[in-house]
């Protein structure tokens, strides 16, 4: 087991040493079959792991990296049901877009470099989801975070892909900070930041300290799954390489706020307050994202802010205290998002790199293979029955329906968002007449097999993700709920969900009801689109312009850090601590200069000077001192 | 006693003839002023019983500083009529300065407790006497005395130099 | 032994070059350099066997007095000594012979400084601290008045000298008076010294402590001192830069771990809550005013005051015991652990901090600017600079797996540990950390040119001076157990 | 009173001496008074010394006494050399007139 999860861990290291160092020297369909071979090695060790793991995790330690008197750091790993389904995903789907980069980054000359920080990549995610401690995490979360910042900035020549690469940066930076205080009191409160510690029952703390621990675990949090408010920079982040989108900004990086939560699940239902704070940000964020993407025209863009959305669901499932249910959402999104984001790809590919749909239109005869994949992924997303994401949402509405009818029907509406956007984009898309270019038109073409197939691969896991727990209303057995169990305590299962027998079928049938009248409406008003309109005006201009979040963040915090940065430096710095600084070297002149007249060259005049100085020492001496 | 009254007399002798040195107008009185003060003190030095230094008072100061003194006044043809005057003010204020510098002195003085005060006379310590003297300075005191004789050979040098007429090295002119 | 023949050796070799010929001066600096790194190794060595006697210097004082060591190579000074050492041949291989007049006098007085660091950190006395303290300097004042850039040099170097000396002339005042405290013919050597200023009174204490913080203060520099600095890092030669800012500013460091934390604990404790809210401050401040700076090295300058400061800041949350000098001088575990964590990092900032104005030399050279709104653009189409300058700036900015994340953990989590609130404010040094440390990155390599052009990469050797630093942030990021060893 | 002597009849009467020559220094501007001046302070601390030297029964202050008058010997010679050229160079020796060196 040890050496299977040394190869895991190492396997992305190795690919992305050769690539990173001696990238220069191999081509580029040598690097991405190192690159992708690397995953693919580490994937085959995570399901070989499967079979060895025991039900209640087990800890493996390599090497002890920091030993000291009150602090302690092993590089040890848990490996238990909740790391391993994260390791999966991570290396699975990582696989799937490595293999998928091959092909779309084909033209790229920065190939190695791609596939090497794709690498580090997951490298850091697994550091991330199988340390064995907070510290661990948080050398993978921050990792994460730079490969990140490396990705999005990967065309770094285009300088405003570069500030957006930073910006994402900054914002994880302040969740990082949030997380990392967080972890500094659990220290302080634990004596230790591993794992082991976190036992349910057994710890022993006020919950007012429960709270601020929490709070300050989900600030880090918010920054690293773009909640509100600090979710600005996960659209900006579209600027990286669409593959990246798919893995880091979709399916894995930021979906690490929510495994951080469930795995501190025990700390997590100390504090309730935190977990109905947590329930409103996810809501909120559904909300608020859910209503920006309705009128984005930026293929990217509309899936980011679904993304940011989705997120807030899985949010909001943790919250009431479905955590395997958020577990599950995280997975099935994991699938269906990627899936839709290497298919937008892929649209990108085919219309050479145009990213707006209000001048796409009709490309489902052109890349049959893309928009039928891409129409499992719309489909699973916005709740076609039996559908994985159908299933996982369905199970998170469940939950909140039981934690507060209120929340149960905001979320309701979050969902409806959901539908409206994600069949705007894909009947935009897809149907109605080509509104692009005659070149772009000649150029069209569906993508090589090894940018299809993770494609297709996606789209079976898409559908049939959502089997493992199907509601018990059509006879499923919650497989994932019991696998988890040893290290997630589901809530709601313990509630029961015995008389809400009736709710679900309503619920069920509501669905059903709204996807239909949505696939109506929608298909009147965007299906048959000649043109779209780019700007929009009243309540949607607001909404195109994502509330101005952005500029009100920089008129509230950006403008202000940088005038206050020249203030101090030209006019603090400069001009009083320096100043400061100058008139004591001006007085040291300005009294050379004066005193200077003292000395006359008159021999008496000194003479008499030191007579009196010495009649003044000693009468002060006489009077004062003796 | 008689020792007692040789002090004052010779106390009286030097405070006035010191006052004379420096009052008296004409530069070639004040020297002569100051030998008499000198007298006074090499007086005074043998009531203490340090005959050898009342003797090399007599030689050296009267003897051979005066006499240099006498010498460059006449030199220098020096007389009452073109000696420098200062204002009435700086006298003034000269005189509190010094004036003052003697209270504090003496009040320090009476504040400050010395000890058992033995009479100065009679004064039955002998080592003024030159055999004793001769002793302690050609023995403790020899490398001094031979530094000593280094400067005095140098202040000869120094003041030839000086005092040579040559008009190059004459930096206040040029 | 060693730490004697750590003094003399740069000592003889710096006084040898000044009479050489002005090729000799380089191979000179780079003989002595690589002699003192393989002492230091040696030191090493036996430190790690614990046969301390060899590495210690002693001397007879006085005929019935015994022995005092005057020299020692351990404690807390061992780090510091390592770090002198293992970047002394980096920087005199860093350093460009052609660009400098008279290069034998410039590597001879940078062998002094040498000497001056070196002996600063081993000095068992506090006549003989304060004589290295000023060693340390006065060459420091020459190589910026003589080989600095720009027309102001000579003024800039004034403003540095005058500034230390003035610091350095306020320690002698506060070490006379530990010296007559300890009673004038005691001698002078740290023991007796520790044992008197532990008899002070604390009115005393504080007085004498505040004397010295203003020299150390200076030195590192801290808030309402550290104008100099700036200006000086920019217009001294590079090699010097990284002198002053990797080892000499931790002489303010050492001082104060030294001085008034071991010797003056009372008005050291009575001191701490105003240092840690003016460190505080100081980080923040700092942080602030080096994110809209547009010289490449004043965003070093800054950035370096800021790091130094969060030091202070974990210094003055140190829990000391005080009073009884039986009692240990860390109340808890706790105390040794954010010393470790105080060393760790100042080592570490060294390398980090060495590595970034290396980086802004080459820079500078390669596009003869130092100006960031002239840059951009400059990571396209070079395969080492971009690398070499990511690690140090993830260093910089404590990316967990690099040696700046170990000592910035620890260091934060003391101030944690003192006060939340503290903590939680001067954590927010990360959040302004990144912002400025990735303007640069992204002024400098990324986006488009604006202006000044920068062709080609880092030459051969340059890579090999940097690889050392860089493998060195990332070692001690991933195994700081294995580095910690060397440096206590 | 005057009927035993102390060291401190001894003390005042050098201290007198010492002010008038104080007095002579700072009232006259005759360079060669000034001189006098100053011998006569020489004189007024030699006495002092000469004076405990004798209290005490030891024999360093009467060496000291003997070292300053050699020194005081040599400063003379120097010093009216000095004096000298002072008269040849400006025709006066008025100490005022000496006043060069200044800022």
């Amino acid at each position: 087991m040890n050496t299977i999860l040394a190869l895991l861990i190492l396997a992305p290291v190795v690919g992305f040493l050769i690539n990173g160092l001696y990238g220069h020297k191999l081509s580029k369909n040598l690097s991405a079959v190192i690159g992708s071979t690397a995953i693919l090695v580490s994937f085959i060790c995570t399901m070989l792991l499967y079979k060895t793991v025991p039900e209640t995790g087990s800890r493996i330690q390599f090497f002890n990296i920091l030993s000291l008197e009150a602090f302690n750091l092993d590089a040890a790993f848990l490996i238990d049901h909740l790391s391993l389904m994260m390791m999966s995903i991570i290396t699975g789907i990582g696989f799937l877009i490595h293999l998928y980069s091959a092909g779309y980054m084909h033209h790229d000359k920065g190939m190695s470099k791609f596939f090497a920080y794709l690498n580090l990549f997951i490298f850091s995610m697994l550091l991330l989801v199988a340390g064995s401690s907070y510290t661990l995490m948080f050398f993978g979360w921050e990792g994460v975070g730079l490969c990140s910042y490396l990705l999005i900035g990967f065309w770094f020549t285009n300088g405003e892909y570069a500030n957006a690469a930073k910006k994402a940066f900054v914002m994880n930076r302040i969740g990082d900070l949030g997380f990392l205080m967080g972890m500094f009191l659990f220290l302080q409160n634990f004596g230790s930041l591993d794992y082991s510690v976190l036992k349910e029952g057994q710890l022993h703390i006020s919950s007012g300290m429960a709270t601020a621990i929490t709070l300050l675990l989900f600030v880090g949090a918010m920054g690293k799954s773009a909640q509100l408010p600090l979710y600005t920079w996960l659209p900006d982040a579209m600027a990286g390489p669409t593959p990246v989108s798919a893995l880091i900004h979709a399916a894995t990086m930021v979906t690490a706020g929510i495994y951080m939560i469930v795995r501190s699940n025990a700390l997590f239902v100390m504090s309730p307050f935190t977990m109905h704070f947590i329930a409103t940000i996810g809501l909120a964020t559904a909300l608020f994202a859910g209503t920006i993407a309705l009128f984005q025209n930026d293929i990217k863009k509309v899936l980011a802010y679904s993304t940011v959305s989705q997120l807030g669901f899985m949010f909001l499932g943790l919250g009431v205290g479905a955590f395997t249910s958020g577990m599950f959402h995280l997975m099935t999104h994991a699938f269906f998002k990627a899936l839709l984001f290497l298919g937008a790809g892929s649209v990108i590919h085919a219309m050479s790199g145009e990213q707006n749909i209000a001048k796409m239109g009709g490309l489902r005869k052109q890349i049959p293979i893309t928009f039928w994949t891409f129409t499992i992924g719309v489909f699973a997303i916005i709740g076609i029955p039996f559908t994985s994401g159908f299933v996982s949402k369905d199970e998170i509405l469940n939950a909140t329906y039981a934690f507060s009818p209120m929340y149960f029907y905001l979320a309701a509406i979050g969902a409806g968002l959901t539908i409206f956007y994600m069949l705007r984009l894909w009947y935009l898309t897809f149907f109605g007449n080509f509104r692009g270019t005659k070149e772009q038109q000649d150029h069209m073409h569906e993508s090589p097999l090894n940018m299809t197939l993770p494609l297709m691969v996606l789209a079976v896991l898409s559908i049939v993700g959502g089997f493992i727990q199907l509601p018990e209303l059509f006879h499923g057995h919650p497989y994932l709920n019991e696998y988890l169990s040893p290290v997630v305590k589901n809530l709601v299962a313990e509630h029961g969900t015995e008389g809400h027998e009736g709710f679900e079928w309503a619920l069920f049938g509501g669905t059903i009801v709204v996807l239909i009248a949505m696939f109506a409406w929608t298909s009147n008003l965007f299906g048959k689109k000649e043109s779209v309109s780019e700007k929009y005006s009243g309540f949607a201009g607001v909404l195109e312009n994502k509330y101005y979040v952005d500029e009100i963040y920089n008129f509230l915090v950006v403008k202000p850090i940088e005038h206050i940065s020249v203030l101090l430096s030209k006019i603090v710095d400069n001009k009083i601590v320096d100043g400061m600084v100058f008139i004591t070297g001006k007085f040291v002149t300005w009294s050379g200069t004066t005193l200077r007249y003292i000395q006359n060259g008159q021999t008496g005049f000194y003479f008499l000077m030191m007579s009196i100085a010495i009649v003044v020492m000693l009468a002060y001496n006489l009077l004062f001192k003796l | 006693m008689l020792a007692t009254y040789a002090f004052f007399f010779l106390a009286f002798i030097a405070i006035f003839f010191a006052l004379l040195v420096v009052f008296s107008k004409n530069p070639i009185h004040s020297c002569l002023y100051l030998v008499l003060t000198m007298f006074a003190i090499a007086g005074n030095y043998v009531l203490l019983n340090a005959q050898f230094l009342a003797v090399v008072q007599l030689i050296v100061y009267a003897g051979a500083i005066m006499v240099l003194f006498l010498f460059t006044i006449m030199l220098l043809n020096l007389s009452s009529e073109n000696e420098p005057v200062k204002s009435n003010l700086i006298k003034f204020i000269a005189t509190i300065g010094g004036g003052s510098l003697l209270l504090v002195f003496v009040l320090a003085l009476k504040k400050t407790d010395l000890g058992p005060a033995p009479l100065m006379f009679p004064n039955p310590n002998q080592q003024g006497m030159i055999q004793n003297l001769g002793k302690v300075l050609f023995s403790e005191y020899v490398f001094p005395f031979e530094v000593i004789s280094i400067l005095i050979l140098i202040s000869l040098m120094g003041a030839v130099v000086l005092g040579r007429k040559d008009k190059k090295v004459n930096p206040i002119n040029e | 032994m060693i730490s004697l023949l750590l003094v003399i050796i740069p000592l003889f070799f710096g006084i040898t070059s000044f009479f050489v010929k002005e090729k000799w001066g380089k191979t000179i600096a780079l003989i002595s350099s690589i002699l003192s790194l393989g002492l230091i190794c040696t030191g090493e060595y036996f430190h790690i066997h614990h046969t301390q006697n060899l590495l210690d210097f002693s001397w007879v004082k006085e005929k019935n007095n015994g022995y005092f060591t005057l020299l020692s190579l351990g404690d807390l000074g061992l780090a510091l000594v390592l770090l002198t050492n293992l970047i002394f041949p980096l920087i005199v291989l860093f350093q460009k012979c052609n660009t400098i007049r008279n290069a034998h006098f410039f590597f001879g007085l940078m062998l002094l400084m040498q000497a001056g660091l070196n002996g600063v950190f081993m000095a068992q006395d506090v006549i003989l601290f304060y004589i290295f303290f000023e060693l340390g300097l006065v060459p420091a004042y020459l190589l910026v008045g003589i080989w600095g850039n720009g027309e102001d040099r000579a003024a800039v170097s004034f403003k540095f000298f005058a500034y230390t000396m003035f610091g350095s002339l306020l320690m002698l005042v506060g070490i006379i008076y530990l010296i007559v405290n300890a009673g004038a013919s005691h001698p002078t050597d740290f023991n007796n010294i520790y044992q008197a200023a532990h008899l002070l009174s604390s009115s005393q204490q504080v007085w004498i402590s505040v004397l010295f913080l203003i020299a150390f203060f200076i030195k590192m520099p801290i808030f309402p001192f550290h104008t100099w600095q700036a200006k000086t890092y920019a217009t001294a030669p590079t090699s010097i830069t990284i002198i002053m800012s990797a080892i000499m500013a931790k002489m303010g460091a050492y001082g104060i771990l030294r001085f008034n934390v071991q010797f003056l604990t009372l008005g050291w404790t009575m001191l701490e809550p105003y240092i840690i809210v003016l460190a505080v401050f100081s980080v923040l401040y700092t942080a602030f005013i080096a994110i809209k700076q547009d010289n490449f090295k004043y965003v070093l300058a800054f950035s370096s005051i800021s790091h130094l400061s969060l030091i202070l800041a974990a210094i003055a949350s140190l829990d000391l015991n005080t009073g009884d000098l039986n009692n240990p001088l860390f109340k808890d575990q706790f105390g040794i652990q954010t010393l470790k964590g105080i060393v760790f990092q100042l080592f570490s900032h060294g390398i980090i901090v060495a590595g970034l104005l290396m980086i802004a030399e080459w820079i500078e050279k390669g596009s003869d600017t130092l100006d960031l709104n002239k840059m951009g653009g400059f990571a396209e189409g070079k395969r080492f600079l971009p690398i070499a300058f990511m690690v140090m700036l993830l260093g910089s900015i404590a990316l967990p797996l690099t040696s700046g994340f170990i000592g910035e953990f620890l260091l934060l989590n003391a101030v944690f540990h003192y006060n939340y609130w503290i903590g939680g404010v001067v954590a927010i040094s990360i959040i302004l950390g990144a912002v400025y440390m990735l303007r640069l990155y992204q002024k400098s390599m990324l986006g488009t040119n604006n202006g000044n052009v920068f062709n080609g990469d880092l030459t051969i050797k340059e890579n090999w001076i940097i690889i050392p630093l860089m493998l060195f942030v990332i070692i001690g990021g991933i195994f700081p157990n294995w580095v910690n060893q060397f440096l206590f | 009173m005057l009927k035993e002597v102390f060291i401190d009849h001894y003390i005042y009467l050098a201290l007198t001496l010492f002010c008038i020559g104080v007095l002579g220094v700072l009232i006259r501007r005759n360079a060669i008074v000034l001189f006098m001046s100053i011998e006569l302070m020489l004189n007024s601390v030699n006495l002092l010394l000469v004076a405990f030297s004798s209290r005490m029964g030891d024999a360093a202050g009467q060496i000291f006494v003997f070292f300053i008058m050699t020194v005081a010997a040599a400063e003379v010679a120097v010093g009216l050399a000095i004096i000298v050229m002072l008269y040849r160079n400006t025709r006066s020796i008025d100490i005022g007139d000496a006043n060069k060196l200044k800022w």
